[in-house]
């Protein structure tokens, strides 16, 4: 039977890799710029955490356009990780972001080992950020292309560089994009990640029948949105059963009840990112919708859903 | 910036032609704000299929808080669209973007080429406020598409038309009647919105005339807030090398002698 | 300039593996029964080739219900293969399915290299057959459950041991679930296929956030429909790269357009899954549309669209 | 099998309970074939999302070719044909599936709960054109979740009522009601249709009657042609070994005893 629960009594707040979050709920990479482009929308201290577009070393103007097509309940982006760089990120960005509360996470990425390293050192010496969050969903120039995250040993390589490098926890993002992703999984967690984010986006296409070209002047593109929704919760409930180490869940997550659903199947906690770009206010309405969900259920906890679905 | 997300109400919905409606919303919050070239932001489903919104540029303001949207029905958003009716309520976020700049007391050139007529006949208006005298190039393939015409005659600009086919006004593409005019009139600024190759080519007169000139621009978008980098369109920097801005928020507007015109364009 | 073209003039013939096809539009295996289910609502003389569940040695009773979820744009299906096994396939489907002009492509899996060679030897022996389809996205049991189409060694192994007994061409229909779908393309091209079909199903998974239950009985499931039709895509898009012989492209079509997208991608045919399960005439629909889209641009021949996408 | 697909206009459109809407079709194909038991499968979307269609039992047939159909608001599909209203068309395919087996001239016994009454009424009718006894058992949460109470009360049916709360009729399961006649009544016939719960219990007591009995069922479906397999419930072969039938074409009546009452169970 339910019990009757007070909404002011229902804990929202969780524990992941050493940071403390009032809720569960943060953006997705890439998805929410450096923030400042959502503040006249909402206040930034609601979040669970805030994160931030992949920084590299080296300020990069990503891809020419078309960088988007919309697909059938989902989106195809092909950004190229354009960003201004760690030093421009370090000066003009991070300032704004230390004025929130809530943990700041940064996203990078590198080109070689030793640019993830080199990343990890600088911002773990610039003050303000809370934990990386690693995209391993990128090419190594070093050996042919081969994506980082497609290759366990690869993967666990960067984790290992990076974490040498820092002190503050490491977020390790993987991609779906592999025959097996809890071998990668692993071999990110005994190469000292404090915890994975997962999914990033999974390849895709799409041609223009008129002009007869790819859609994206990239031809591939990231699929994102409600689209690989089970892709991505099957995605967290396997790696859930592989490793120790707490999951950030996301890929598709639109409304509170997709939210659940990535708990339950084993993530601590999860990022909105295509939502937030059709619905500004989307991760605010996730938050308060999880906090309905559980007065509903009668829980007083939102731990009590983390991995708790019933097989 | 003041964008903001709101349900407006649909006060009238209006056929303009074969595949064009008119769409009339109460939205005091975007009006209070607008600025020419800026547009909305319009979520067109109630599902998850269209997903992402479809901007659409500012038309006019009312005194009442009215905005209205003038559009082409393109694909499933614009026909989505084309289905409401008075009393609807639709999601927007808006306004967004960088508008036209205008100066006061000036003459200026605007160059409309078909739906480009959208945020001009906007700028127009503003432009007249601010004590500009305005010369109005509208071009469309054919009588039957050049839509808002009684309105911009009632205005105090000085009209000038063409079409494609002859059916009106001048026979032959709008930038060239402009052209016409180039030699012997002087504009302190001119602002284009139409087909990319349109703007290409006021660009380049612009250029030949030294002219302080400003284009619309679009790329698909898909935040509308500056956040995604979905929407980037190649710009040239001081040294003529290629980088990518936003439409949403570092446009839609563009200074037409940054733009790159060449052949990444679609 | 677009030329005037008749109609009746276009050409929407293709070859396929030796099969001559007169349109290139199949049904995808496992969503068309054995045919006779459509047979109320569209004479099947109208299409490329009739393509039928999987088939396997002994009978399968199939996986418990609830087998299907639908998902945003897609479904998530789990039938376990669920048919009445070859000998009763043999006796009872294939008589009727004889019946039909087009060429019949049969479907099978083993859970073994010997059941695949032993299904493909007696549906050889059997008449009426144009085409074995194998199906590798199936866990081999002698070795630890992997999924043969997912070690490029495997899946070549399959490829080769139908191949040795049979004189039908073999297509063998790849699994999207691999880091690199390439690398098995090439293994399974380079051990005989005849021809590959492209994509089965994407894994995913969906939970009741009311009962905390997995949606599905069996946990994970394939997801298919419009969602998965850019990651469909780009799978025929890189094979057709990487491989000479012809493609058959699935996963998302749901009009003519999108089939016009897979063949300007590389593939030389295309089969509709899911679509057909919404809509039971989309295949007839789809022809007529490849017909109306080759004349709109004023095209005499299906064939000019084959890999004509412009990079 | 005489399953076709059309596009049927909706005569008419009533909310008859709290989320709860009858729709009046014009469908003459189906009304001429359709047989008690028997579903329509109707695309409930203009979009891809959602994407499947869904399943509604015929519920009445009308003498000029329309088809009645009842149903709760349950999801996104449902609600979307709740907005539907006379005059639109709506896309169905059926009808479809094994529907439920009658004898002329005998005494039987129709158990519905709740939304269970949708074939049942249908079901009524025809037996009685075929000189059936019909006792009729309907049972609901309460007083407001009876619906059709009029039609059944007009109908030479023997019409027994039961609410869980007692506000109408026997205060108690349907199923407990029924029990009660079971003793003294000799049934040719059992047909139940109703939450899964409320089916088991049915079948036992069938069962303990040693009566032919029927049950329909739901599971979620795809096709509803028999082609996908999806749509499988566990049913026992005669030797007491599980297998898997398409509820779609080899239902959705089956017989109670053939039914996996077991912990499969949903
Ligand atoms: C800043 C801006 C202002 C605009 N103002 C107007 C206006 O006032 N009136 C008007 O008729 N049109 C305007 N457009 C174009 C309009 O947004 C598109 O025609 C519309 O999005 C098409 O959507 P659809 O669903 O009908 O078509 P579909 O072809 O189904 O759209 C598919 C996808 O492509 C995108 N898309 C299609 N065409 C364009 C385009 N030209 N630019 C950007 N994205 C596109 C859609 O947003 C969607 O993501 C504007 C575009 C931009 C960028
Ligand atoms: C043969 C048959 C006859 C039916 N007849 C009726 C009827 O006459 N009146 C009525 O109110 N309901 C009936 N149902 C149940 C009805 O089909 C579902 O309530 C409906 O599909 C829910 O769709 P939704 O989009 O509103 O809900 P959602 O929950 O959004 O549906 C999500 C998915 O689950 C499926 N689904 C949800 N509930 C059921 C269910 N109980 N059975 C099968 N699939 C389900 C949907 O079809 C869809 O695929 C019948 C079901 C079957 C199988
Ligand atoms: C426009 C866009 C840009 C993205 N940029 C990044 C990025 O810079 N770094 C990264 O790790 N992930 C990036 N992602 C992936 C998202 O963070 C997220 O993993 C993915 O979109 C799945 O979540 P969603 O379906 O909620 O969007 C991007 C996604 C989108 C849609
Ligand atoms: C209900 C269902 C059953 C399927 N059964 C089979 C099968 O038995 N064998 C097989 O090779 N593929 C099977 N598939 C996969 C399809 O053939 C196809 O590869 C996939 O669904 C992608 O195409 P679609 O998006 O058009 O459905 C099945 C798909 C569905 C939806
Ligand atoms: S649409 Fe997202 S940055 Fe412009
Ligand atoms: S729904 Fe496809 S077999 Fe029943």
């Amino acid at each position: 039977m339910k019990q009757t629960v007070n909404r002011s009594r229902v804990n929202l707040e969780v524990q992941l890799a050493g940071l403390t979050l009032q809720n569960p709920v943060m953006p997705a990479s890439g998805t929410f710029g450096f923030g400042e482009e959502y503040a006249p929308l909402f206040d930034l201290n609601r979040l669970g955490a805030i994160v931030v577009k992949t920084i590299t070393l080296q300020p990069l103007i990503g891809n020419p356009p078309p960088r988007l097509m919309e697909t059938p309940c989902g989106v195809l982006n092909s950004i190229g990780l354009q960003n201004p760089g760690l030093e421009v990120f370090i000066r003009e960005k991070l300032p704004y972001l230390r004025r929130f509360s809530p943990p700041l996470i940064v996203n990078i990425a590198g080109r070689t080992i030793d640019e993830y390293a080199e990343l990890a050192e600088r911002l773990s010496a610039a003050g303000g950020v809370a934990a990386l969050e690693v995209n391993i969903s990128c090419p190594n120039v070093k050996e042919g292309g081969i994506v980082f995250g497609t290759v366990p040993d690869m993967a666990a390589r960067v984790t290992a560089a990076v974490k040498s490098q820092t002190h503050l926890p490491v977020i390790v993002k993987l991609t779906p994009n592999v025959t097996d992703i809890t071998a990668i999984a692993r071999a990110v967690e005994e190469a000292g990640a404090d915890a994975l984010s997962l999914i990033n986006t999974v390849r895709g296409m799409a041609i223009d029948i008129k002009t007869r070209r790819p859609a994206l002047a990239n031809i591939v593109g990231g699929l994102s949105g409600p689209a690989i929704k089970p892709v991505a919760l099957y995605a967290v409930w396997q790696v859930a059963q592989a490793v120790k180490i707490p999951l950030i869940g996301m890929g598709g997550i639109m409304t509170s009840r997709d939210a659940v659903e990535f708990l339950l199947a084993g993530a601590t906690a999860v990022a909105v990112g295509t939502a937030g770009l059709v619905n500004p206010t989307a991760i605010i309405e996730i938050i308060a919708g999880l906090e309905d969900y559980l007065v509903e259920q009668g829980l007083n906890d939102i731990r009590e859903l983390i991995g708790a679905v019933q097989i | 910036m003041l964008i903001q997300n709101m349900e407006a109400e649909v006060l009238a919905a209006r056929q303009m032609g074969r595949e064009v409606f008119l769409l009339k919303l109460q939205a005091p919050a975007v009006t209070a704000a607008a600025q020419p070239g800026q547009f909305v932001h319009i979520r067109c489903s109630e599902t998850m299929d269209p997903l992402l919104r479809r901007p659409l540029s500012i038309h006019d303001v009312g005194d009442k808080g009215e905005i209205v949207l003038l559009y082409q029905v393109k694909g499933r958003g614009t026909a989505w669209l084309a289905g409401r009716e008075a009393g609807d309520k639709i999601d927007i976020l808006g306004p967004i973007g960088r508008g036209f700049t205008l100066p006061a007391g000036k003459r200026v050139a605007l160059v409309a080429g078909g739906l480009g007529i959208v945020p001009l006949l906007f700028l127009a208006r503003r432009a007249l406020e601010a004590g500009n005298e305005v010369d109005f190039f509208y071009g469309a393939q054919d009588k039957e598409r050049l839509y808002q015409l009684e309105t911009l005659k009632a205005m105090k600009i000085n009209l000038f038309v063409a079409t494609d086919d002859g059916s009106a006004g001048f026979h032959g593409q709008v930038t060239r009647l402009w052209e016409h005019y180039l030699e012997e009139r002087t504009y302190h600024r001119g602002y284009a919105c139409g087909p990319r190759a349109e703007l290409a080519e006021f660009a380049r007169l612009a250029a030949k005339y030294s002219m302080a000139a400003e284009v619309s621009l679009e790329e698909k978008m898909a935040c509308g807030l500056g956040a995604c980098r979905g929407c980037a369109t190649a710009l040239l920097d001081a040294r003529g090398k290629i980088y990518y801005e936003n439409v949403c928020t570092g446009g839609p507007v563009f200074n037409a002698a940054d733009v790159y015109w060449g052949d990444q364009v679609k």
